[in-house]
């Protein structure tokens, strides 16, 4: 029952973990606020024999203060958050040095296409996996999205990154891994009866490892 | 507060007497100007649709007069534009108190009206011979649902048409009281401007 | 009150469409089944077509599954999975429907068989990988491995479904109502599960086993065409002279090319 | 408009309210034109919906919290929905999109629109009836076959729509992806009949509050419940007709194979989500601003004392009514839309938080130097505030558009969405029917099963729904029939079982609530003229008040709220109750 987000293994984990624990704070101290005034009030002015409520109609420099100041904070937020929505959405904002990568989310299942050894997409050495998403570490991928059939999300919750895969649409999505470990890719939008099913592991590697991997998948011709 | 029943005959086009004052008009016509506001959205919803999608895949539609006839349906529009004047002729006529003028001219729009309706569906019934149908992509899908509904529309309101000249030659309407006429009056100018505009986006361009 | 008329119109439209639909899938509707009125059913005649389905020359590699991602169907196998497309077992083939194409009286209806055809899902793979089954006969769906898997059967002619099975061990039963010549069949859960049925309108069909026999039992006196067809290697047929009560044989040859 | 068909004595406007009542059983009860008599009709239907959605609710909570087990009782159901009474996914996912839709379309939106909206807007401000009462007839009987043909949905082959009450295409209209066909075109069909029915309900509330409110109930003394269910009915009018065309062309899809949201043929999914939201972002309004309205009204009452800024909650309550129209796009951050237009709707969304303080600091204004009566509505209403302001505070993560990257589409939004409308609309609610029962049933509710179901309901709601935050920030995805697949969910999967728990014991306090609602209608005790002693004009007339509501025309001479007036002895003053001259009528605002 914690408020921690779990641990993550990207360079948008700093960026969003930090807005996050900032609204945190904000919308605790918020709610601290008005339910301890409420509980106060409610004690404070019970109704007691003989006393009667204050005949009083509102205070325009309370509704000025409170106004103000929430709409001062909301435009903070709001500030702070374009800036890394952009840095993280922004679609001029793939890093140059990405591995391009083209996941084709289908009714249950991700097809992940790889580059292979040349590095490019659309040459004869590219090789296509099942639900299988392996990085190298520290290594930009920019990978796009292309759904079959129904709108699928491409999630990582490791590594903040949440994307719908519209059929009929080519969507670029970024992120850089930054440690070597497993992680799970799972589907966030409804895609019909398999949608809990469509969970692929998410591997990252050191770069030597990496290859190695590459080199015996690249060998095993994989079914369609 | 005097019994206010006396005055129940007399002032029955005002608003409601003995009230706070609001809009300034009786119910009925309020009651229409705030329907219509919900189906100028309605129109909006699906001619946002034709005009989102012909932007973003423009080659899907033809050029004009290519698959819809438009010298027919130019006629058409003339007619309906036509009902709309006889529409205010019977508004006119009855405010004069000229109840045959406003029999005359009820029936006039009630069967403009309806060979308005007639002509779309021959035009719909040609069109679909002619394979133009609305599963053929997005030209037809649009096409025949906007027009579909707003043919709908029309038929709505020529049944209302029928149903008001009915109570007109009832002797239902005078100088005095003639709010079923107003108010479907409103409604049939209402459904004369959305083919104005559905004329345009859909056959001219 | 117009308004309403109209909706309870569309209430009772519903209502006794939803029921009417609802009986013909799930059970079997006997007279639906039966093509033409014809004579009526005759018991089941003693003859019978056996023989064995060969493979001549070196069977084509079967493509490897990468089943990573399913530990649970992994774990059933110790090598590396292969799609049984063209399944040859020391010269003989499996995995090949055989059915009478043409001979029957015409006209005549038959008893639907009262067992059930089963299709296996076992190792995330389909066994048989392609059967027949006659219009109006139950098809038990079993599911023996304990992960989802679900049947997307996309006819024409019958009424598509598209059911799941979320545990070991359990089993649906679908019933086709029309014969149609190819029902595609497959698991969306993993892409690599395919499976074709043919329903057929009488019950003279066999699938050849790994070891490539098969039998068509209760065929009456005659002569007929048996179809034997391969989902990769196409079909061949044969006419095959079946006496009153013994057994003729058909063997089929299925080369590499496949015509 | 006097009719002369049948019965004489149809309400006459302005002329004497009330006549003999000559209407037959059928005409009286069933197919009657009095608002009042639609409003309990509303109220018994949406109750029954209500109790269907959290049944609903019930078969959800347990497979996930006991994914694949048998669920008992659940051998009842049929072998398309759960085998051997394990439920199965695709039932799963029409569970799913139907206790949205229940609870949305036939649950919330018929109590706080259909039940409150028809019976306190004439009442309220003083007229006889609404403006058009045989069109409020047909709203409510409109109402009832959408009811019947979204039922008939489960029974139909391929089972009901399982796309998700916001039945996102291209799932939706392609049967072959969501094995769904009749179930989806049903659900279609339905919402379509449900909208005519709340668009002829929305321009009979706009044209009765403009246009017949007595004598002296000026737009600034409107109490605030009928400013909220003004502006509602406003957003009804507006918001209902997209969707109705929304659907239509998705019902086209399916049958008739237009290809407005296929991709194949040039559709696009993201237009239906555009549509929807379009529609979407007004109806969660829809569903919160009469709550916000009668929770003012009621706890205005409790703590006697006039509401904290009265004008500022006008204002709110229109600020919410124009910004609503303009944030719609924040339901689609993810969805694949151009991510500039992520940043607009986040500054639009971040304004439209703005209102909402507004009004949550104006009720704790209006509780500060109460003399806080703590009677069954109140309890309902305080907590109201309390939980609206959880639903509040927990919309800014996803406002904020990086925060949202991660927690779209977990369960932190149902944790919010099930803050705002059950902590928020349902309390409302149930701080309504308990407020108002006595006007409509003449009798009073039981006060001790009242507070029983309260504090039951609010230990067992949080119990359920709080925890949801922290499964949503632990990347629960929401919809998913089986968490234990994810290796990361299996930890949290303990919490779920929490949940289903307190999911099941909230549901049986709930029985309270309905056996306390039934049993009073005969054994409550005899309600008082005025049982909470307020200022309404409702409670100057009879209970239930007569067809016609007013002997004569009533003249209002103050603002709603003038408890605890220093002009007068008793703590509260009538907005029709006449002071001897000199004395002022209302006190200077401010």
């Amino acid at each position: 029952m914690s408020w921690l987000l779990p641990h993550g293994a990207s360079t948008f984990v700093g960026e969003i973990d930090w807005l996050y624990y900032l609204i945190l704070w904000i919308t605790g101290i918020a709610f601290v606020l008005v339910e301890v005034l409420l509980v106060w009030f409610m004690i404070r002015y019970r109704a007691r024999p003989g006393r009667k409520a204050t005949y009083y109609h509102g205070n325009t420099r309370f509704e000025i203060i409170w106004t103000s100041v929430t709409a001062v904070v909301v435009v903070i937020i709001g500030v702070l958050s374009a800036g890394r929505w952009n840095r993280i959405k922004g679609r001029d904002m793939v890093p140059p040095n990405a591995t391009p990568i083209v996941i084709h989310a289908k009714q249950f299942e991700w097809l992940v296409t790889y580059p292979g050894a040349d590095g490019a997409l659309g040459s004869a050495d590219d090789f296509q996996v099942r639900s299988q998403l392996h990085l190298v570490v520290g290594q930009p991928v920019s990978v796009l999205l292309t759904s079959e059939d129904a709108i699928h999300s491409f999630f990582i919750p490791a590594f903040r990154i949440k994307q719908d895969a519209v059929p009929g649409m080519n969507i670029r999505v970024w992120f850089q891994p930054t440690e070597v470990g497993e992680y799970e890719l799972g589907c966030a939008e409804l895609c019909g009866l398999g949608h809990y099913r469509m969970r692929a592991t998410v591997t990252v590697h050191s770069r030597e490892d990496f290859d190695r991997w590459a080199r015996d998948r690249a060998a095993l011709s994989v079914n369609k | 507060m005097a019994h206010a029943g006396a005055l129940h005959d007399e002032d029955v086009m005002l608003p409601p007497p003995g009230r706070e004052p609001g809009a300034g008009v009786y119910n009925e016509k309020l009651g229409m100007w705030v329907f219509l506001g919900s189906e100028v959205m309605f129109f909006t919803a699906l001619i946002g649709t034709y005009i989102i999608l012909r932007v973003a895949h423009p080659t899907a539609w033809k050029a004009p007069g290519v698959v819809l006839a438009v010298p027919i349906t130019a006629i058409n529009t003339f007619l309906l534009i036509c009902s709309s004047v006889t529409m205010v002729k019977a508004f006119a006529s009855v405010q004069d108190g000229n109840l045959s003028g406003l029999r005359k001219w009820l029936i006039a729009t009630v069967l403009i009206g309806s060979t308005f309706v007639g002509v779309q569906v021959y035009e719909y019934r040609h069109l679909i011979e002619k394979g133009f149908v609305p599963s053929e992509g997005l030209y037809g899908s649009t096409f025949y649902t906007m027009t579909g509904f707003h043919g709908f529309h029309v038929t709505i309101g020529v049944i209302c048409l029928i149903f008001v000249t009915w109570r007109a030659f009832q002797g239902r309407y005078s100088a005095k009281d003639y709010r079923g006429v107003e108010v479907i009056g409103l409604y049939w100018h209402f459904v004369d401007l959305v083919w104005i505009i559905l004329f345009t986006i859909v056959y001219l361009i | 009150m117009r308004q309403v008329l109209i909706g309870g119109m569309l209430l009772t439209v519903a209502a006794c469409g939803g029921g009417g639909e609802k009986a013909g899938s799930d059970t079997a509707t006997p007279a639906g089944a039966a093509p033409a009125a014809g004579a009526a059913p005759t018991a089941m005649a003693g003859g019978s077509v056996t023989g064995h389905v060969k493979f001549d020359g070196a069977a084509p590699a079967n493509p490897t599954i990468d089943m990573s991602e399913e530990a649970a169907c992994k774990g059933k196998y110790t090598g590396p999975a292969l799609d049984p497309v063209v399944m040859v077992t020391n010269g003989m083939l499996g995995n090949v429907v055989l059915y009478v194409k043409s001979g029957l009286p015409a006209g005549q209806t038959y008893p639907v068989p009262s067992e059930p055809v089963v299709i296996d899902q076992r190792g995330c793979l389909y066994h048989p990988r392609a059967l027949a089954i006659m219009a109006g006969q139950k098809l038990e769906i079993k599911n023996s491995d304990p992960v989802l898997h679900n049947i997307k059967a996309l006819p024409t002619k019958n009424r598509p479904f598209n059911i799941s099975q979320p545990t070991e061990g359990m089993t649906t039963t679908r019933t086709f109502t029309t014969p149609e010549d190819n029902v595609p069949v497959e698991c969306n859960v993993h892409g690599w599960m395919h499976s074709n049925i043919i329903v057929l309108p009488h019950p003279f069909f066999a699938v050849s086993g790994e070891d490539g026999s098969f039998t068509i039992k209760g065929l009456p006196a005659g002569t007929y065409e048996i179809e034997a067809r391969h989902a990769k290697l196409g079909t061949k047929t044969m006419s095959v002279t079946v006496p009153a009560d013994g057994a003729a044989t058909a063997d089929f040859t299925f080369a590499a090319t496949g015509t | 408009m006097a009719t002369t068909i049948g019965h004489v004595d149809e309400v006459t406007l302005g002329g004497a309210e009330v006549h003999a009542d000559t209407r037959s059983f059928v005409r009286k009860y069933v197919f009657s034109t009095d608002h009042k008599i639609i409003g309990i009709q509303f109220l018994i239907m949406s109750l029954i919906f209500l109790l269907l959605g959290g049944v609903l609710a019930m078969v959800i909570r347990w497979q996930l919290g006991f994914p694949k087990q048998p669920m008992p009782l659940g051998g009842v159901l049929p072998e398309t929905m759960a085998p051997g009474g394990v439920v199965l996914p695709e039932f799963y996912n029409s569970l799913v999109t139907m206790h949205g839709t229940f609870m949305v379309f036939f649950a919330i939106m018929p109590l706080l629109v259909g039940v409150f909206g028809n019976y306190l807007i004439p009442l309220k401000i003083g007229a006889p009836d609404m403006a058009f009462p045989r069109i409020n007839m047909a709203s409510f009987w409109i109402a009832v076959p959408a009811g019947f043909l979204m039922l008939a949905g489960f029974f139909v082959e391929g089972g009901h729509a399982a796309a998700g009450w916001t039945s996102y295409a291209p799932l939706s209209e392609r049967s072959d992806l969501s094995g769904v066909s009749m179930g989806q075109i049903l659900w279609c069909i339905s919402l379509i009949v449900l909208g005519l029915s709340s668009i002829l309900g929305s321009f009979n509330y706009i044209t009765t509050i403009i246009n017949m409110r007595a004598p002296g109930m000026w737009w600034f003394r409107l109490p605030l419940s009928i400013w909220s269910l003004f502006v509602t009915a406003i957003l009804v009018l507006l918001a209902m007709p997209i969707l109705s065309g929304a659907i239509i062309m998705l019902l086209f899809d399916q049958t008739i194979g237009t290809h407005f949201f296929g991709p194949a043929q040039g559709g696009q999914p993201l237009l239906w989500q555009h549509l929807f939201w379009f529609f979407g972002h007004p109806e969660v309004y829809i569903l919160i601003l009469p709550a916000m309205g009668m929770a003012s009204d009621i706890i205005a009452n409790g703590a006697r004392k006039p509401v904290f800024g009265y004008t500022s909650m006008v204002l709110a309550i229109l600020g919410i009514g124009v910004l609503g129209w303009g944030v719609w796009g924040h339901h689609m951050f993810m969805s694949g839309m151009n991510p500039t237009l992520g940043t607009s709707f986040m500054i639009s969304t971040m304004l439209i938080a703005v209102p909402s303080a507004i009004k949550v600091f104006n009720w704790l204004g209006t509780m500060w130097m109460g003399n806080i009566r703590f009677h069954v509505p109140m309890l309902h209403a305080i907590a109201f505030v309390s939980m609206f302001t959880i639903g509040g505070l927990s919309g800014i993560f996803m406002a904020a558009t990086p925060v949202d990257i991660y927690i779209h589409d977990t369960y932190f939004i149902v944790a919010h969405l099930h803050y705002v409308l059950f902590g928020g609309s349902l309390f409302a609610i149930f701080a309504a029917v308990t407020f108002w029962y006595p006007k409509m049933f003449g009798r009073m509710m039981s006060p001790f099963w009242g507070r029983v179901h309260f504090f039951l309901t609010f230990i067992f709601y949080n119990l359920v729904f709080f925890p949801m935050h922290n499964l949503g920030l632990h990347g629960h995805m929401r919809r998913i029939y089986d968490p234990t697949q994810y290796d990361f969910l299996k930890p949290v999967q303990p919490i779920n079982e929490l949940i289903s728990i307190s999911a099941f014991l909230l549901f049986a306090t709930q029985l309270i609530f309905a056996t306390n609602f039934i049993v009073s209608w005969f054994k409550g005790a005899k309600a008082p003229e005025n049982p909470w002693e307020d200022n309404g004009l409702e409670w100057t007339v009879p209970s239930p008040p007569p067809h016609g509501n007013f002997v004569s025309v009533p003249h209002v001479y103050r603002a709603p709220y003038e408890y605890s007036s220093p002009f007068v002895t008793e703590d509260f003053l009538p907005q029709n109750r006449e002071l001897p001259e000199g004395v002022p009528s209302a006190a200077p605002h401010s």
